[in-house]
């Protein structure tokens, strides 16, 4: 659909400054330009929290570099957090940046099949965020409903209070999904059309694998919840009340929607960052990956799951609880492949020879907090359980120690792997090691005193505990405590920025295979041109074929024919 | 372990402590072997160490095997836990005792408002008193709710008696509980409702028989406001402009 | 994922050669004739029959155009067990969803406006011309607060007021404020309207002092209050969703919480917001039972204008 | 700007050409879109019975006419596709602007249809039925409305011998778009 124009495949290389940097069609462009968009929104995100946090800590008092926090400000901080980190920041740069930047090269292709339509996805997943950003200007403020947005609040600017803020907030979510709709399909189609002569379906790197399982998971979930948008932008424009239960509508069908896109959602996350942990473990411990196959199985499996399992996040919202028991129980088995996949990553560590790296040390942080955020998320899965637990902090501190595993960890070990492909220098490694430390444990500063205020009865999206005199409020110095390590989190990102402009300009040259990988990205030059490949590499092997007996090398690149 | 963290002062807080206390136990004692054996192969296998990696392909018997066991090791968990998570919200939310009393909760933009049956203990007659942020409950006493809320989603939760269940507007929802411990508690919204969220919370009385029925004649001695006669009734239960259309 | 790896663009399905022109209109015309069937089908006026002809068809339609014209038939399986399992995720959906949205009651929980009540409440009112009155009816017919879709609304928000003239401070007016001003108001105001309710803490602008003599922007005469709630001002939102009684009671609650007494309305600063005192009811229930939209455009554009002021992030 | 197609999109390794590939992905997500609609739809008319009432005052033989329009243009569309494949660019041209006709007839007859029920005070504030009815087919006339230019597109292509399986792909988009409506005419018109 997206093809005319001619068929010759002359030289790419002459190109306006235009072409190149502001609408590209090359895979690696949009990717960078996906990569620094989310970077910079997850930025946002941050001191979005920064702000908020410091109100809960210290009520009433003025913010430095913001000024005060008033309760609707603390709805829409809190709000745009959510939808900021998960759809503007972990989305773009682990399924939209890694996958651009690494379909084409490791399946040995020039390009996406689509290339306009990938460039297409990113304007208007770019609009998508100017309107994003542009509400919180917009008379009434941003939306400040809860990232779920539920009815009829979302729906009735009287109850909201914010008429333009939540048409807004829906209507750039909804572009966002269209964006990465287009960018899924272009993602699908190369990776099952497009790749090297010779690679078969096991030969394909498990990153690929995750981040085309996440589109699919993406496109398959999507769909309801983008027809439900266009109804809740109907309710707020016109009033229509289709979750009206006084018009015969019903709120419950909006989680329902929501919930049937959210949970599959966690995984489409998920899955990119297990796929970019994979890759970085086995090159740094010089391992082939426990059983590709399994993993592989698995990763399906827990696809499938989980979209058997949304409305664990509803137990406690009014659906029937005779549908609860039904649903905790698949929630909990999805425990089953999800341990799986954490037996396995840990297994290739066996008999390995681990060099611990920055992003070696950012691959194995995401392993040891992921598995926090796991066992937790057995709390909340356990129906009765969660009757207490729901919408507490435990609930925060649990989707924390996943999602920052995911979006953060895990997107910056791939930046730190990936970095001397994407420009041709290395990072440096002390800044990175400094960088490390001081986002891991700050990390855990802020979240495990949030399981225990949250198991205390402290509930999200309270900006003044002092309107509760009876919870948990001896515990106020953990949320201050928390508090601070997310400042000191925060600041520790300021190494990172240096290191990460300073090193494109300064860090010493990467050549084309520095870290001794086997997948076809590292036969490129770093950075690779426009068109990737001087001549197109075959594949003989499968993606981890590490300190193979009886040779000389302890790394066996697919393209190296027997 | 829960109950050092927060009161138990409802009947059934105790069976859902002890289930939480279970989960923590179980998926400790697993957290705990799958972080060890992490540190371990990380420290143990370290390049300084093991210049040479081994060649393990993981798709052999003798090596998936131990995963297996540790496979049927979570399942067996899993079973167990979900046991008796069901039972504990099979006894929470899906069968109700016979009420002594049978009290109206509504939600609505940001307070609680509350109608007690009064002396005569039945509901919507003159005699109910109806509060508003403040829950006067009768100790030992088995009480059903009946939960609306009037304009936008909103959860009512009682940490203490480890309950919670959210407000749909259109939705009759009932539960119950059994307060066991005289004393003053906070009760929260848990569902983001909008500008007032933060300050949606109401207090929680719990009081001797002798206490509450003292409690309900000075609140007919008192103020004319608390009584509602059902004009009343209409007038606060018209948030909506839909309210406009329930006739077409 | 096929993992057979051809090279060549395979030419554009060479092995649509066995359909000739002829096939796909005789598959047109099977279809007409079905489309045909579908529509007749109701006439006959069995239900199930009814149901056979629309969906057992549209099924069969769906089909022939999915394995003949879309080449489903032939085109490689994987395609029909993509397009398949999107299928079967849909009905997981309605599967899991039905349950709550469809059903009017389950366990522990019932809809307040489903089917039946709605139709009781169309029969009453179709019975009494008034919409108004016969909701007022029906409402106290039977007092409970989970009764048939409080129509009662529809009555007050239209204008259709209990106090004949709402505007003029009652015993009973202020004791309804009272109530009114604990739900609504006092979470910011605070319980003695000095502006120190619990959300203030965190609200910037403060909210006002009732207690207070000045600082009333826009003055503390009974219209001019009416109208700061129903509009709203600075971070307060418009409370026009209130009735007009529950907007005047508060009105002159707030009133008996200042020394406000000597502030009095004259004529003008009522007809100001549309009330003609020397008729009932300001002359507006009569031309106030107005249509459906026309009311909601008008809250929608009241609540509106209340928020517009809010301030965002700077 | 000038865009040469990358060699990626020649390669197929599926057997599948990358083209109809991508649009048989965009029907899948398609169908998710339209399913969570029409489920919606669904668990709602199965819970008012009075529906019923309000879905008889729908215009059928408009709605009818539609369904046979639709049919006839998707049968001109896989023609087109055909003489495509015959490489004769002459009629596939003829063909695909008999099925952009297609869809111009099924538009005006929509128009006609809802300015007379709209005339007739059945507006989307009606009831829920009519914000469904409105909604499904408004989407569902969104998409007639972009094949119809996509379509207008290609035809130009196909006059200059150019990407001729392109014809294949918008049709198979077309049929998807007709089978959306033969889901949806029982659905809004017929079942009473």
């Amino acid at each position: 659909m997206s093809q005319d124009h001619t068929h010759n495949h002359g030289d790419h290389h002459q190109q306006t400054f235009l072409e190149k940097y502001i609408f590209p069609v090359d895979h690696k462009r949009i990717a960078a330009q996906y990569l620094t968009t989310g970077m910079f929104m997850g930025l946002l995100g941050g001191f979005f929290a920064y702000v908020f946090r410091s109100q809960q800590a210290h009520p009433g008092h003025e913010v430095p570099l913001y000024g005060l926090v008033n309760a609707n400000q603390y709805n829409a901080l809190t709000t745009s957090h959510g939808t900021l980190m998960i759809f503007w920041f972990a989305m773009p740069v682990l399924v939209a940046a890694f996958g651009n930047f690494l379909i084409p090269l490791m399946i040995g292709a020039d390009d996406m099949v689509f290339p306009r339509i990938n460039r297409l996805s990113y304007q208007i997943f770019f609009l998508s965020t100017v309107i994003l950003i542009a509400s919180f200007f917009a008379p009434g403020g941003a939306f400040g409903g809860g990232w779920t947005a539920y009815p009829p609040l979302s729906s009735t600017a009287q109850f909201s209070t914010t008429p333009w803020g939540s048409t807004m907030w829906i209507v750039a979510v909804g572009l966002e999904f269209v964006a990465f709709l287009l960018g899924g399909i272009n993602f699908i189609v190369t990776l099952m059309n497009a790749r090297a002569p010779g690679m078969r379906m096991y030969d394909i790197p498990i990153v690929l694998w995750t981040i085309v399982i996440a589109s699919i998971l993406f496109m398959a979930s999507v769909g309801p919840l983008l027809a439900g948008a266009i109804m809740l932008i109907f309710d707020q424009t016109m009033h229509i009340g289709f979750y009206d239960p006084q018009k015969g509508g019903d709120p419950v069908l909006w989680q329902h929607l929501f919930w049937f896109f959210g949970h599959p959602e966690v995984y489409v996350v998920l899955l990119p960052a297990m796929g970019i942990v994979a890759e970085i473990i086995t090159v740094f411990s010089r391992k082939k990956l426990f059983g590709y196959r399994t993993v592989l199985f698995t990763m399906f499996g827990t696809g499938v799951l989980s979209f058997v399992v949304w409305a664990h996040h509803q137990f406690i919202a009014g659906i029937d609880p005779r549908m609860s028991n039904l649903f905790t129980v698949t929630t909990i088995l999805i425990s089953i492949p999800v341990t799986e996949m954490c037996f396995v990553y840990i297994a290739t560590l066996y008999k390995g020879s681990i060099e611990l790296t920055t992003a070696m040390l950012f691959a194995l942080s995401f392993l040891a907090a992921f598995l926090m955020g796991g066992v937790t998320g057995i709390f909340l899965g356990a129906s009765g359980a969660d009757t207490y637990l729901h919408d507490t902090y435990f609930v925060i501190a649990h989707f924390h120690y996943t999602f920052v595993p995911i979006a953060i960890l895990a997107g910056l070990a791939g930046m730190y792997f990936w970095y001397p492909k994407m420009y041709g220098r290395m990072m440096n490694e002390t800044l990175g090691k400094i960088h490390f430390w001081g986002t891991f444990i700050p990390f855990n500063c802020i979240f495990i005193p949030l399981f225990y205020t949250g198991a205390a009865g402290d509930q999200r999206r309270v900006y003044n505990y002092e309107n509760f005199p009876h919870t948990a409020t001896d515990l106020h110095y953990l949320r201050q405590f928390a508090t601070a390590s997310v400042i000191v989190m925060l600041l520790f990102q300021i190494p990172f920025l240096y290191n990460y402009f300073v090193s494109m300009f300064k860090g010493k040259i990467a050549g084309k295979n520095p870290w001794q990988s086997n997948t076809l990205e590292w036969v490129a030059e770093s950075p690779p041109p426009h068109g990737n490949f001087s001549e197109f590499p075959n594949v003989y092997r499968p993606p981890y074929e590490y300190s193979v007996p009886g040779r000389d090398k302890d790394f066996w690149p697919q393209n190296e024919p027997t | 372990m829960m109950e050092h963290v927060i009161t138990e002062a409802s009947s059934y807080a105790a069976q859902i402590d002890h289930l939480i206390d279970l989960i923590f136990i179980i998926v400790g004692v697993w957290f705990l072997a799958a972080e060890g054996l992490l540190f371990y192969f990380i420290i143990h296998y370290r390049r300084k160490k093991q210049p040479q990696a081994g060649y393990v392909t993981g798709e052999r018997l003798h090596h998936t095997k131990w995963i297996h066991r540790a496979h049927y090791g979570v399942i067996l968990c899993d079973v167990f836990i979900l046991y008796f998570a069901v039972l504990a919200w099979h006894h929470v939310k899906q069968e109700l005792p016979e009420p002594e009393t049978t009290i109206r909760i509504v939600g609505e933009q940001w307070a609680w408002k509350f109608t007690d049956p009064g002396l005569d203990n039945e509901l919507d007659t003159a005699d109910d008193v109806v509060t508003v942020d403040e829950l006067h409950l009768m100790v030992n006493t088995v009480y059903n709710f009946k939960l609306e809320a009037k304009d936008v989603v909103h959860s009512f939760s009682v940490p203490v008696f480890r309950l919670k269940q959210d407000a749909i507007p259109g939705r009759v929802i009932t539960g119950w509980f059994l307060p066991t411990k005289v004393g003053e508690y906070d009760i929260q919204c848990t569902q983001m409702c909008g500008l007032g969220h933060g300050i949606m919370g109401a207090k929680l009385i719990v009081e001797t028989k002798e206490q509450h029925r003292a409690w309900l004649r000075q609140q007919h001695g008192g103020s004319q406001a608390s009584v509602p006669n059902t004009n009343d009734i209409q007038n606060v239960s018209q948030n909506k402009p839909n309210g406009l259309f329930a006739k077409k | 994922m096929e993992s057979k790896d051809s090279h060549n663009q395979p030419d554009g399905g060479s092995h649509h050669e066995s359909h000739g022109t002829s096939h796909y209109i005789k598959i047109w015309a099977i279809l007409t004739v079905l489309l045909g069937l579908s529509i007749c089908g109701p006439m006959v006026g069995i239900r199930w029959l009814t149901l056979v002809t629309a969906f057992g068809i549209a099924i069969v339609k769906a089909l022939m155009v999915a394995r003949e014209f879309m080449h489903l038939k032939i085109e490689k399986r994987i395609v029909s067990y993509v397009l398949l399992s999107m299928l079967i995720l849909v009905s997981i959906f309605f599967f899991g969803v039905a349950p709550d949205v469809m059903k009017g009651e389950g366990q522990q929980w019932v809809k307040k406006y489903d089917e039946a009540a709605a139709e009781a409440a169309e029969e009453a009112a179709s019975e009494h011309g008034e919409g108004g009155e016969a909701a007022a009816v029906a409402t106290n017919a039977e007092p409970t607060s989970d009764s048939v879709a409080e129509p009662a609304p529809a009555a007050q928000a239209s204008g259709r007021s209990k106090f004949s003239k709402p505007w003029v401070a009652t015993p009973e007016l202020v004791a309804n404020g009272k109530q009114v001003f604990q739900v609504n108001c006092q979470t910011c105001h605070g319980p003695e309207g000095k502006g120190n309710g619990p959300a203030s803490t965190a609200l910037n602008p403060k909210p006002r002092n009732f207690t207070a003599a000045t600082g009333w922007k826009q003055g503390r005469k009974p219209s001019q209050i009416f109208h700061t709630i129903s509009t709203g001002l600075g971070g307060m939102p418009s409370f026009a969703s209130l009735s007009t009684d529950d907007r005047w009671s508060v009105v002159h609650y707030v009133r008996t919480l200042g020394p406000h007494a000597g502030e009095k309305d004259t004529v003008a600063d009522l007809k100001k917001i549309g009330i003609d005192p020397s008729k009932d009811n300001g002359g507006g229930s009569a031309d106030q039972v107005i249509p459906i939209d026309l009311a909601i455009d008008r809250l929608a554009l009241e609540s509106a204008q209340g928020d517009s002021p809010k301030k965002a992030k700077k | 700007m000038s865009f040469q197609r990358p060699m990626a999109t020649e390669r197929s390794a599926t057997g599948i050409s990358t083209c109809k590939l991508g649009v048989y992905w965009v029907i899948g997500s398609e169908i998710v879109i339209f399913g969570g609609l029409l489920a919606a739809y669904v668990m709602f008319r199965l819970a008012h019975g009075s529906w019923a009432h309000e879905s008889a005052h729908t215009n059928v033989v408009a709605g009818g006419t539609n369904t046979l329009v639709l049919l006839t243009s998707s049968l001109f569309a896989v023609l087109a596709h055909q003489a495509a494949e015959r490489k004769d660019t002459e009629s596939a041209f003829k063909f695909l602007w008999c099925t952009i006709g297609g869809a111009l007839t099924f538009l005006l007859i929509k128009s006609f249809e809802w300015g007379g029920e709209i005339h007739h005070g059945l507006t989307i504030h009606k009831s829920l039925f009519w914000a469904f009815y409105y909604t499904a087919a408004g989407i569902h006339a969104a998409h007639v409305i972009c094949g119809a230019i996509i379509m207008a597109i290609i035809a130009a292509d196909v006059k200059k011998h150019k990407d001729l399986q392109r014809v294949e792909a918008i049709g198979l988009y077309w049929h998807f778009v007709d089978i959306v409506w033969i889901f949806l005419f029982p659905l809004l018109y017929i079942a009473k």
